[in-house]
């Protein structure tokens, strides 16, 4: 019955959505006078960064990339307080399957390469597709990979809190810095450099190597909390 | 110039990522850190309504690009207003939980980010110029109020926190499907640049983006079918956390949903539906709560109920109704802490929290249960305390719309609300008490917290005066939709290196 | 990047009616499953369902990705009336952002969401939700 | 051309048929895996949609960390949907 209903109301509501998009004409921007392109010629113009996806995620709205790396940091600390189940009592790592020298032998080579390709990542976040989110996240990927093939594989607390304060106390502190010479929060207060090389776009590599770092911190964290709550 | 709105965001985030970092140093610091910060920002938030009062709406302009491009934070009389409340109800919570998990340090460190973020959180949605990073500072406050929901390790909290967390995503996701609509229509997400080009939008995008603006705020204000998850959340979570619900978090989600339909979006016939909606869940509500048996419980339906007359007041849509919804607002958040901070020490000791557990407290507790009755007494609207003033504009506002409906409606729930608080405090007070029942004396800075709030009461009872002039400059800037346009659109020329 | 320019004429809402149908499945998901889990699975499809949406918007026929890479820009120099040509013939970059911050966002809800589930599974040892008596709205 | 508007014809049914399917899918962890796909697909077809930076963070976020999220939980409950009363057994694998 309680299906029947919920069916028949997701039915009108879809209609009623797709009746309302159909009105969008698809691949054709409705609106004359948006922000877009002012984004689009600004960023490469005057700011020197080729990638506007990240001018826009790091500067023109890099109060919202602040927040994320906040909800980030609080769904740690969050899992890590609901998950938390007293003092003396400490979790035991979950196996998910005990593997074979193969996979260890295969994980530790791979592992500085992963590493290496997330830095890399982040590090050019201005110039190509990709950024500190990403490498943030290719970081923990191969964490994860350790994590996964080698049984008592430990990640320190202590250094994970560390990076993860460091990069995050960077970011805001950059973002103050920008109040030098009369400035605004978060603005840019270094010189930009020519479009597409590697030292260009100001402050922006600097933020999103920040990013880089607290990300794959809080990833890594979040997935060893995961990990340690075995009953 | 002290500093400007962006600090009340940045420090905090600072600050936060900071305490992980300190509690290997010394771990005293911190408890004492957040309450800093909270100090600093006060004296920030009253300086900055003077400069305010003076010269009119700051609009800071971050990463320096002007609005629309860039992101805004905006300090009106209202804005300002609602950011100096929330961080004072913060720092009396601060004053209140100061020695909260004494003995567990790790998990006071979770405890103290969760709550700092939690008030930054609030006070970003608060304070934003823009719909889309508005949706992330209610994440952010979301996220710290699932896990400060879940914070006590008993059976209950969990399930709580975890209805709390589905309603609270689904919401979320209505609120990003209006954020799509609106973008795709407009090109912007500016709330003045918005509310500047609504008029463009095609009037099937207009009603459908104003729909999920509700269904997606409507969960933080608690209006009627999206308010499931408050009874259970407000009962769980701990006494501090309850209070910050009820003096934090809820005044930002009724912000930004007054917001939305104030300024962005001009359909008419919304502020009927705001008094329909808003009368429902007031009288569902004040139904709720005389029949529950359990103090937190009933505390949380009665703090449904006076969101729903919020509302109300706001949907009489006239200067008088507005500020009248602002004043009972302020006054709800003073009382409703102290209920919540004082009333969480009278079932101190008990699992189940049942009203009855608190018969006879009086002698034990005297000074906890003056103010538990101050506060009730002051939330029914009896004459010389701060609820009455607020109940009145109200009503006087209602009458001078012409509302007689609104009016009977109100002064009957009026009553039921005196029926149920006063059977509280007659337990309290004339009931022997019970054997099993073991009073826990509250500790120093608690009474210091509770003692200010209790102040407050007195004070905006006999001296309405002093807080009635920056209500009615806020209403008059809620109001005035052109103003808000324009001192956002022209602020600032782009500054370029 | 790589993929060649194509027109997307004949498809022209097939990504809409996809979006939507993939946000009702979600829906549908979490409003009816028993199972704390499916919940979980539901808002997480629905979450897919609105990145999905959100990209499809901000999509330009025949545009390029937001990006000046030297492939791109050639040989042209890079003065202001380019830079404009070029833009015209890009994809909106804005969504592009804000499903960047929409994902991590619904990742962090999700860990947080199962987590909880966690929880409460040590508690009931079930995930049934009718067997978790608060639960049940 | 046309191979194209096939493909992507086919990506969008079995991004629908993989959203039904995990779902509907009684084992957790298949469901799970489904979600992992559609993540994957989603990630595919922003490519289309020349959003790369999307993409590259739909598949690292959506395709792996959500997914190993999702089959740690269920290491720590149970697999099946729906299944008796009971804790936690280890399934073995």
């Amino acid at each position: 019955m309680k299906k029947i209903l919920v069916l028949s109301l997701l039915a009108v509501f879809g209609v009623y959505l797709l009746e309302v998009l159909f009105k969008i004409d698809f691949g054709h921007q409705f609106f004359l006078h948006g922000v877009k392109d002012f984004y689009l010629t600004t960023s490469p113009d005057k700011m020197g960064v080729a990638n506007v996806v990240t001018a826009i995620v790091v500067n023109f709205r890099g109060f919202d990339t602040l927040g994320e790396v906040t909800v980030l940091f609080l769904a740690t600390t969050a899992m890590s307080s609901i998950l938390y189940k007293g003092r003396h009592q400490l979790g035991e790592r979950a196996v998910l399957f005990s593997s074979s020298r193969i996979v260890m032998t295969g994980s530790k080579l791979l592992f500085p390469a992963i590493i290496l390709l997330g830095a890399y990542v982040f590090i050019h976040g201005h110039l190509t597709p990709g950024g500190g989110f990403q490498g943030g996240v290719i970081i923990a990927t191969g964490f994860l990979l350790m994590l996964l093939s080698y049984e008592d594989y430990k990640v320190s607390h202590v250094a994970l809190s560390l990076v993860e304060s460091l990069a995050g106390i960077t970011f805001a502190s950059v973002g103050l810095l920008g109040f030098l010479n009369g400035g605004t929060f978060l603005q840019n207060f270094l010189p930009t450099g020519g479009l597409n090389n590697l030292i260009s776009g100001g402050v922006i590599p600097i933020i999103y190597i920040a990013v880089g770092f607290k990300v794959g911190a809080e990833l890594t964290g979040l997935i060893y909390t995961a990990l340690n709550e075995k009953d | 110039m002290v500093g400007t709105p962006v600090l009340f965001i940045a420090i905090p985030l600072l600050a936060a990522f900071l305490i992980p970092l300190l509690g290997f140093v010394w771990k005293e610091s911190v408890r004492i850190l957040p309450g800093l910060v909270l100090l600093y920002l006060l004296y920030l938030a009253v300086n900055l309504m003077g400069q305010v009062a003076h010269s009119g709406t700051i609009v800071e302009v971050i990463a320096g690009w002007a609005p629309p491009w860039g992101i805004n934070l905006v300090f009106s009389p209202l804005t300002g207003l609602l950011t100096t409340l929330m961080i004072l109800m913060g720092f009396i919570i601060w004053i209140y939980s100061y020695r909260f998990k004494n003995i567990d340090f790790r998990e006071a460190v979770k405890y103290f980010i969760l709550l700092l973020m939690m008030i930054t959180g609030s006070v970003g949605i608060v304070l934003t110029g823009d719909i889309f990073n508005q949706f992330v500072f209610i994440e952010i406050t979301s996220i710290s109020a699932y896990a400060l929901t879940a914070f006590y390790k008993g059976r209950d909290s969990a399930e709580a926190s975890f209805k709390y967390l589905i309603i609270g995503s689904l919401s979320s996701m209505f609120l990003l499907l209006a954020i799509v609509l609106i973008y795709s229509q407009l090109g912007t997400l500016n709330m003045a640049d918005i509310a500047d080009k609504a008029h463009l939008m095609k009037p099937g995008f207009k009603i459908l983006a104003l729909i999920f603006f509700i269904t997606g705020l409507g969960i933080e204000a608690e209006i009627f079918p999206l308010n499931g998850w408050t009874p259970d959340a407000y009962a769980q979570a701990p006494g501090p956390v309850g209070a910050a619900f009820s003096g934090i978090v809820v005044k930002a989600g009724v912000y930004a949903m007054i917001r939305v339909i104030f300024t962005l979006f001009d359909v008419s016939g919304t502020h009927q539906f705001l008094i329909i909606i808003g009368m429902i869940t007031l009288i569902i509500a004040e139904m709720a709560a005389v029949k529950q048996d359990r103090l937190k419980r009933m505390l949380a339906y009665s703090s449904i109920g006076q969101m729903g007359l919020v509302i109300v007041a706001f949907g009489i849509g006239t200067e008088e109704g507005v500020f009248a919804a602002l004043f009972l607002m302020l006054n709800h958040a003073i009382i409703k802490s102290l209920l919540f901070l004082s009333g969480s020490y009278l079932v101190y000791n008990s699992t189940e929290k049942y009203i009855h557990e608190t018969d006879g407290l009086a002698k034990h507790l005297p000074i906890t249960s003056f103010l538990f009755a101050l506060g009730a007494i002051a939330i029914v609207g009896m004459p010389p305390f701060a609820g009455f003033w607020s109940k009145w504009s109200i009503l006087s506002a209602a009458a001078h719309s012409n509302m007689i409906l609104v009016i009977v409606l109100i002064l009957s729930v009026s009553i039921i609300e005196l029926v149920y608080y006063f059977r509280v405090v007659n337990r309290i007070y004339f009931f022997p008490k019970q054997k099993e029942v073991e009073p826990k004396r509250p500790t120093i800075n608690a009474l210091i917290a509770m003692s200010i709030l209790g102040i407050l009461i007195l004070v905006i009872g006999f001296y309405p005066d002093s807080v009635t002039g920056y209500l009615h400059s806020a209403s008059q800037s809620l109001l005035e939709k052109g103003k808000y346009i324009q001192d956002v659109l022209s602020t600032g020329q782009l500054f370029i290196q | 990047m790589e993929f060649k320019l194509f027109d997307l004429s004949i498809v022209e809402y097939a990504f809409f009616i996809t979006a939507v149908l993939i946000i009702l499945i979600g829906l549908y998901g979490a409003l009816v499953k028993k199972t704390l889990i499916k919940i979980v699975i539901g808002l997480s499809v629905l979450d897919a369902g609105i990145n999905l949406l959100l990209i499809s918007v901000g999509y330009v026929k025949s545009g390029t990705a937001p990006i000046f890479s030297p492939a791109l820009i050639k040989d042209m120099p890079l003065t202001l009336e380019n830079i404009k040509k070029l833009s015209e013939g890009m994809v909106d970059p804005v969504p592009q952002a804000l499903v960047l911050t929409a994902i991590v966002i619904g990742f962090g809800v999700t860990a947080v969401a199962l987590s909880l589930v966690i929880r409460l599974y040590r508690h009931h040892h079930t995930l049934n939700i009718d067997e978790i008596k608060n639960l049940k709205w | 051309m046309i191979i194209y508007i096939i493909l992507l014809l086919f990506l969008l049914l079995l991004m629908i048929g993989t959203a039904i399917y995990s779902i509907v899918q009684r084992d957790l962890l298949y469901a799970v895996i489904g979600t992992g796909v559609i993540s994957l697909i989603l990630s595919i077809l922003f490519l289309f949609l020349q959003a790369p930076d999307v993409a590259l963070t739909e598949a690292a976020i959506g395709v792996a960390l959500t997914t190993i999220v999702f089959i740690i939980t269920i290491r720590n409950t149970v697999r099946f949907e729906e299944e008796p009363k009971r804790p936690s057994k280890p399934a073995s694998k």
